[in-house]
């Protein structure tokens, strides 16, 4: 919550933002401490997990939130990448690349899908470019699952296991690192890595946004003719997209491997496509601190629901009424719908996209729905 | 390159064969896992009238193995009831066992997120995953916190190939079960030709594959191999392709919600071959989806039936008497629970870094089998019955693989031929060599055999 | 040759199959310019509710075929109810909102009807009482049973009745002229809501005969089959060009067809190298390969760029 | 007599069975007012979309400043030097106004991801230079004090300026302007026509669509009329007016 005053003061005073720097820099600083001791490691894992959600529904922003193009299978990216880093640095093929060569490979890689994947669908819109983004997504997985044979690349569906944790210079994240004395679990040593990365996502995606470029792509969003004529290269700008989306992805797949130690198709399903996309538009699409808000919101409340939907039930009706895991999914279908009801534009719009839902013309919205 | 390999394998195989003749004995362990959060020793508790233990138990409870996962639960749940009916007493206190159920949702991610929690919960042990692919990346936690596991239905090798002296499983893994079943498919079912059919799962995929490999290795001839998925309802496609090629044997890897609908449209087809799978496959379940189709078809369980098993017959009208039929691994985590319960008993504690030592000792006669463990944490024996389905449900076949003997056999049989690959692969060039060879290899062969029939006469008298 | 007959006859059923639930689809979608991502779980609830209906009277005595249509009415019933009511909290309030806003909450409906259901008819996979003739008839060595043929007959059936509905009737008009533009319509005193609902409503029945055909055909209801059914009947609704009756039954038929012939012959014809296992993916490789050549789908509208 | 500056040749254009452009050929030339008028239907927009790349045309070709204009590459056409307007207003709603004219820049400036992300100096200038502009042609169409505020809630004349802003931005050498005064009241079009002089002075050529025969009659050097996709008359106002063909296409309405 601290983030969230916190960004919202950046926009307004000048003066505000080194104070809200310093602010929300401690704050991020002490968090993984003050929730390890707090909560418990396992909310620390979630953390780190919302970390690279966040990373994730950053890139898809730009793809949907930016420049308007509906993509259902985003989670390919993420697995481009996890299985890079699962291939160069695991026993599988007896290579143990380091982190520094694998990450940047991997957002490249996934970079070059996106491209590759993006070409194709220039010409749809809509609907269409949803289904075929979600086929595309199904063709990775479904090959990640069968390139076993005849050659064995990705180990099928057994996955592959016993990834190198990341190392970084002489240390390994995957032990307590000792510095000077003070310690540092591994779980926070993690967090620290994904933090940085995370916010070097976020500064790359806010100076995207204003140049050029994001200019270009919420053009294209707005009106792909208008775009057009006004010069912009519909076809590169859109690749661009693509690819600087699936780049983050890329990035993000990598450390989850290394997070992880262990990649399988099954991690990279339809679902996961599906909720990042949830995470975009639940928090605000277009809008940077709406989609960290969205990435954050969609990985804990399910775990706050785990962890409430049992001992709640206790609490009030003194027994469990209802199975505790189907009423957790319950909640949180009813939470998506819930909020998309109250927030159509999402929790956390950008500032345009309040404007355009404080009591408009339906004629405005009507355009919006071509 | 075959000649350095004598000594090795001389090695391996005395190792195994020391192992079985002397049953009891404990080969020298590696130290059991650092136990770094673990408490420092609690001093021997004082009247304290009772300390509970908790166990976590992890299984998918939602999304489309939901029903499984409950089955695993519920195995979990009764065992921990009967202890608690009991009133079991270690290390002096009287222990009250709760039950810590988290779902997984077969999602990897979500798999490591619980065992954080379960670790965090200060958890003793922990019973499952249900899936392996969430098994594995969860295993790593459970280690680094030196909290023992025990899976009742993972079945990837993988996961206890890991070197994680925490992971334990009380099931056949795939390469156990896959091999019996190949045997069955060539052997009793007199298989020549063989259609496999997996659902690109790990479990499926993996025991496909070991049974393709046990086939082979018998003489069999794989005609097709085909596949599908954990959501598909239509096989005609596949098995209209599996008909032209016309197999004694279909074997499927996968489970029942699958094998049950296939099974009856393969019936529809006209496809003739005898149907075959695993444990997946092996329940009430697949006779219900299949129909009539399902008589006269096959399927493996790791361990011995049910009521074959003291107490085992118990078990089965308690479980279905509280939570209706079994589905399908429910006996086993029923059995993990108890193996982990067990060795407290052994240990006089219930601290994990005390009683980890324990389970990998363990000698339990559980309800599916009798329940020792290898080095790695696996299953030993692993015997595995078949079922064949008889007037509407499944009718105990025979039980295959469990006996020491057979390992023995096996083992002698690979050894001798080590020996004369050895033999041939020197070749000309080095003819001392191949004479020292020779004589080595037949040296070691006699010890060898030597050594078999001891063990086989141990094994006898036991 | 036997064997080629026999997989153009699978393709045909589970193209069918895929083309009764695209249907659902397309209807909503040629009105509202919706993806009704929650349809599928329509179809599954339809499934599960004729099959207690069955399962209760299954030995109650009557004819098969009065329990059939008894099933068939009460999944009917709820569907439509159920369809309506989805339309009513979920999406009508988002009419105006951003076109994403309805995807969400699409599938949040979907999420909360997977889940009630679980809650309802449980965890476990339920089997289809072997109520029915499993008769198989026999056409040039291959064989279609008697219900695969009702599936087959009963989705061109519904698509004739469809494009009579739409191109024929009064309601029907009303309906084009919605889904042409919806403030046109409404001037010409078309009651938009209430097609709305209509659409939906008829959209659910349809669902609700799918889910049976499903269910009885491969004997097997769980509260999960709408997922994969969905999205499979989705494909083959913007395969055939979304929003045109005729087009989800051609989308699905060729989708069924593809899937079929793809899984039948692909590893003979590749020597092993691609074989079933991506079977699930030949059709979106043609989805991908028709939408670049003619990128509203086979029968779709040509919507040009207008400039 | 100044020089051509674009030269259509033959232009066909058919839509399935309809003809929308029959062998239309037509000349602008430097620095003049150029008005396109005919009836509805006639295949202004059309031609208009063949011009600027939207439409690919089935017969013949376009010579703009010497150079061949490539079908079916509107963003090509623009960087050529040709910018438009829609006749039903084309803005990007969700954007202000003050970005509607930035994004109008995009074809003459350069700065890539790298720049985006890196700030570098060129960037940062080129950026500032942006913005510079963009503010500079607010002011031009008078619309400067609406700069933050969404295009979608600019009044409608309002909308129109700031897609002549735009147009601007992109340092055309022809700016076409398809319907410009449409539904604009008598202050408002007296305002629209200073401007479009104000353009014309400025060195830039104007292609004008209009209804408003009479703005189209006292702005325009040269007129052209087209009827059913082909072109009946190409002359000054004074002379078309009188043309009977024109009279006839226009049914002998009121064209005077």
């Amino acid at each position: 919550m601290t983030s969230m005053s916190s960004l919202n003061a950046l926009r307004t005073d000048k003066r505000m933002v080194i104070a809200a720097t310093v602010i929300m820099g401690i704050a991020l600083a002490v968090l993984p401490f003050i929730i390890g001791s707090g909560l418990g490691n396992s909310w620390l894992r979630i953390l780190n997990f919302a970390l690279l959600y966040i990373m994730l529904a950053l890139g898809l922003n730009i793809v949907v939130g930016f420049a308007g193009l509906l993509d259902l299978g985003y989670i390919a990216f993420y697995a481009v990448g996890a299985y890079l880093y699962a291939l160069l640095a695991s026993p599988h093929f007896g290579l143990h690349l380091p982190v520094w060569v694998i990450i940047p490979a991997g957002a490249a890689l996934a970079g070059i899908f996106g491209a590759l994947l993006g070409a194709p669908t220039l010409r749809l819109r809509g609907d269409y470019l949803a289904i075929v983004t979600l086929g595309f997504g199904e063709i990775v997985r479904i090959f990640l699952n069968n390139l076993n044979a005849p050659v064995n690349i990705t180990n099928g569906p057994q996955g592959i296991s016993g990834i190198d944790p990341i190392h970084l210079g002489g240390f390994t994240l995957a032990k307590p690192i000792s510095l000077f004395g003070f310690t540092l679990p591994s779980l926070h040593a993690y967090y620290y890595l994904f933090l940085a990365l995370a916010l070097f996502i976020v500064f790359v995606t806010i100076r995207l946004e204003n140049s050029r470029i994001g200019r270009a792509w919420v053009a294209i969003r707005e009106d792909e003719i208008a775009a057009k004529s006004c010069g912009i290269n519909t076809r590169n700008i859109k690749l661009l997209a693509f690819t600087m989306g699936a780049s983050f992805g890329g990035v993000a797949g990598g450390l989850f491997a290394g997070f992880q130690g262990f990649v399988s198709p099954e991690s990279f399903n339809l679902m996961e496509s599906v909720m990042v996309l949830c995470m975009v538009v639940l928090g605000g699409m277009g809008n940077i601190p709406g989609v960290i808000l969205g990435g954050i919101l969609l990985t804990i409340l399910p775990e706050i629901f785990r962890h409430g939907s049992g001992p709640v039930q206790v609490a009030i009706f003194g027994k469990i009424l209802l199975d505790p895991e189907a009423l957790r999914m319950l909640l949180f279908g009813l939470a998506l719908i819930v909020v998309m009801l109250y927030r159509p534009a999402g929790l956390w719009p950008s500032t345009t996209r309040r404007r355009e839902f404080r009591g408009d013309s339906t004629n405005d919205v009507l355009k919006e729905g071509e | 390159m075959s000649y350095s390999r004598i000594p090795s394998m001389t090695l391996a195989i005395a190792a195994a064969v020391a192992m079985i003749g002397c049953g009891q004995k404990e080969e020298p362990k590696p130290a059991p896992a650092p136990a770094p959060v673990a408490a420092p020793v609690p001093p021997p508790p004082p009247p304290k009238p009772e300390v509970t233990v908790q166990l976590g138990h992890v299984a998918p409870l939602t999304g489309p193995q939901a029903h499984l996962g409950k089955d695993n639960e519920n195995g979990a749940r009764m065992a921990i009831d009967e202890l608690n009916a009991k009133g079991l007493e270690i290390g002096g206190a009287k222990i009250k066992f709760v039950l810590v159920p988290e779902d997984d949702q077969a999602d990897p991610k979500q798999g490591t997120i619980v065992a954080q929690k379960l670790v965090d919960a200060k958890v003793s042990g922990v019973i499952g995953h249900l899936n392996s692919g969430t098994t594995i990346p969860a295993s790593k936690i459970y280690f680094d916190a030196g909290i023992p596991q025990i899976s009742g239905s993972a079945t990837n090798p993988k996961y206890t190939q890991q070197g994680f002296a925490t992971a334990f499983r009380v099931m056949a893994n795939d390469v156990q079960q896959g091999k019996v079943l190949g045997g069955f498919a060539t052997k009793q079912l007199a298989g020549k030709t063989v259609a496999i059919i997996d659902d690109r799962t790990a479990y499926g995929q993996g025991l496909a594959d070991e049974f393709e490999k046990a086939v082979v290795a018998s003489g069999g001839k794989v005609v097709t191999r085909e596949f599908t998925t954990d959501k598909a309802t239509d096989f005609a496609a596949i098995l209209t392709k599996i008909k032209s090629k016309k197999p004694d044997v279909l074997f499927y890897g996968g489970m029942d919600a699958q094998g049950g609908p296939m099974t009856k449209q393969m019936k529809s087809l006209g496809l003739k071959a005898k149907f075959l799978t695993g444990d997946g496959g092996c329940t009430p379940e697949y006779i219900k989806l299949a129909g009539a189709a399902s008589e006269g078809q096959f399927c493996s369980l790791p361990g011995v039936p049910l009521d074959q098993m003291p107490g085992g017959k118990a078990f089965g009208d308690a479980f279905n008497a509280k939570y209706g039929q079994i589905q399908l691994y429910a006996p086993y985590v029923y059995d993990a629970v108890m193996v982990m319960v067990d060795s407290m008993k052994r240990a006089n504690s219930v601290e994990s870094a005390k009683f980890l030592p324990e389970i990998g000792k363990s000698d339990y006669q559980g309800v599916t089998t009798k329940i020792q463990f290898d080095d790695k944490g696996d299953l030993k024996g692993g015997a595995i019955s078949l079922y064949q389905v008889k007037d509407g449900k499944w009718e105990y076949r025979e039980t295959i693989g469990g006996s020491v003997v057979a390992e023995v056999k096996e083992a002698v049989k690979e050894a001798a031929t080590a020996v004369k690959d050895a033999a041939v692969a020197t070749g000309d060039a080095a003819k001392d060599a191949m004479k020292d060879a020779a004589k080595e290899g037949s040296k070691v062969a006699a010890e060898v055999s030597k050594d078999a029939a001891a063990a086989k006469a141990a094994v006898e008298k036991k | 040759m036997d064997i080629f007959i026999q997989q153009i006859i699978n393709g045909l059923v589970l193209g069918s199959i895929y083309a009764l639930v695209a249907l659902g689809y397309t209807m909503v979608y040629g009105i509202m310019g919706l993806i009704n991502f929650a349809h599928g779980e329509v179809v599954m609830i339809g499934a599960m509710v004729a099959l207690t209906v069955i399962k209760l009277l299954a030995n109650s005595g009557l004819p098969v075929f009065i329990i059939i249509l008894l099933a068939l009415a009460a999944a009917a019933v709820v569907c439509m109810a159920v369809g309506f009511s989805i339309e009513r909290i979920a999406y009508r309030p988002l009419r105006h909102a951003p076109k994403l806003a309805p995807l969400i909450t699409a599938i949040g409906v979907s999420i909360v009807l997977q889940n009630l259901s679980m809650l309802i008819w449980g965890r476990n996979y339920h089997a289809f009482p072997p109520i029915l003739p499993t008769s198989a008839h026999d056409v040039f060595g291959a064989t279609i049973t008697t219900l695969q043929v009702a599936i087959v007959l009963i989705a061109t059936l519904m698509m004739a009745g469809l494009i009579v509905l739409i191109h024929r009737t009064r309601l029907g008009r009303a309906m084009r002229a919605t889904s042409e533009n919806p403030s046109i319509a409404q001037l010409m005193g078309v009651n938009i809501n209430q097609i709305i609902s209509i659409t939906f409503i008829i959209g659910s029945a349809l669902a609700a005969v799918a889910g049976l055909m499903v269910s009885a055909n491969y004997s097997i209801a769980h509260y999960y089959m709408g997922f994969m059914l969905g999205l499979k009947a989705f494909t083959a609704a913007v395969l055939g060009g979304i929003g045109n009756i005729a087009g989800a039954v051609l989308g699905g038929i060729l989708l069924g067809l593809i899937e079929s012939l793809g899984a039948g012959y692909i590893g003979d014809l590749t020597g092993g190298f691609l074989g079933s296992h991506y079977q699930d993916i030949f059709a979106f490789f043609v989805l991908i390969g028709v939408l670049i050549f003619r990128p509203s789908g086979l029968v779709g509208e040509k919507v040009s760029e207008r400039a | 007599m100044s020089s051509t500056l674009l030269e259509a040749r033959a232009i066909d254009k058919h839509f399935g069975g309809v003809t929308a452009l029959r062998n239309v050929s037509l000349t602008i030339r430097q620095g003049e007012i150029y008005g396109l008028i005919g009836p509805n239907g006639a295949g202004k927009t059309s031609f208009f979309n063949v011009l600027t790349g939207l439409y690919h045309p089935d017969g013949g070709e376009l010579i703009f400043a010497g150079e061949k204009l490539q079908a079916s590459a509107p963003h090509k056409v623009a960087k050529l030097g040709i910018a438009r307007t829609f006749q039903n207003i084309r803005l990007f709603g969700n954007m202000t106004a003050m970005e509607n004219v930035m994004v109008g820049r995009h074809v003459r400036t350069h700065a890539g991801v790298f720049g985006a992300v890196l700030h570098d100096r060129r960037t940062t200038r080129e950026e500032a230079a942006i913005r510079r502009r963009a503010e500079e042609l607010l002011n031009y169409v008078n619309i400067a004090d609406r700069a933050d505020d969404l295009a979608r809630h600019l009044s409608y004349g309002d909308q129109r300026r700031l897609e002549i802003a735009r147009a601007l931005a992109t340092d055309p050498k022809l700016l076409a302007l398809d319907e410009p005064a449409a539904g604009m009241n008598g202050t408002e079009t007296a305002s629209l026509r200073e401007l479009i002089e104000g353009i014309r002075k400025d060195g830039i050529t104007v292609l004008l669509i209009e209804h408003d025969v009479k703005l189209v009659m006292g702005l325009c050097d040269r007129v052209a009329v087209l009827d059913y996709g082909e072109k009946i008359c190409e002359d000054v106002p004074s002379l078309v007016q009188k043309d009977p063909k024109v009279i006839e296409a226009y049914l002998g309405g009121s064209i005077a």
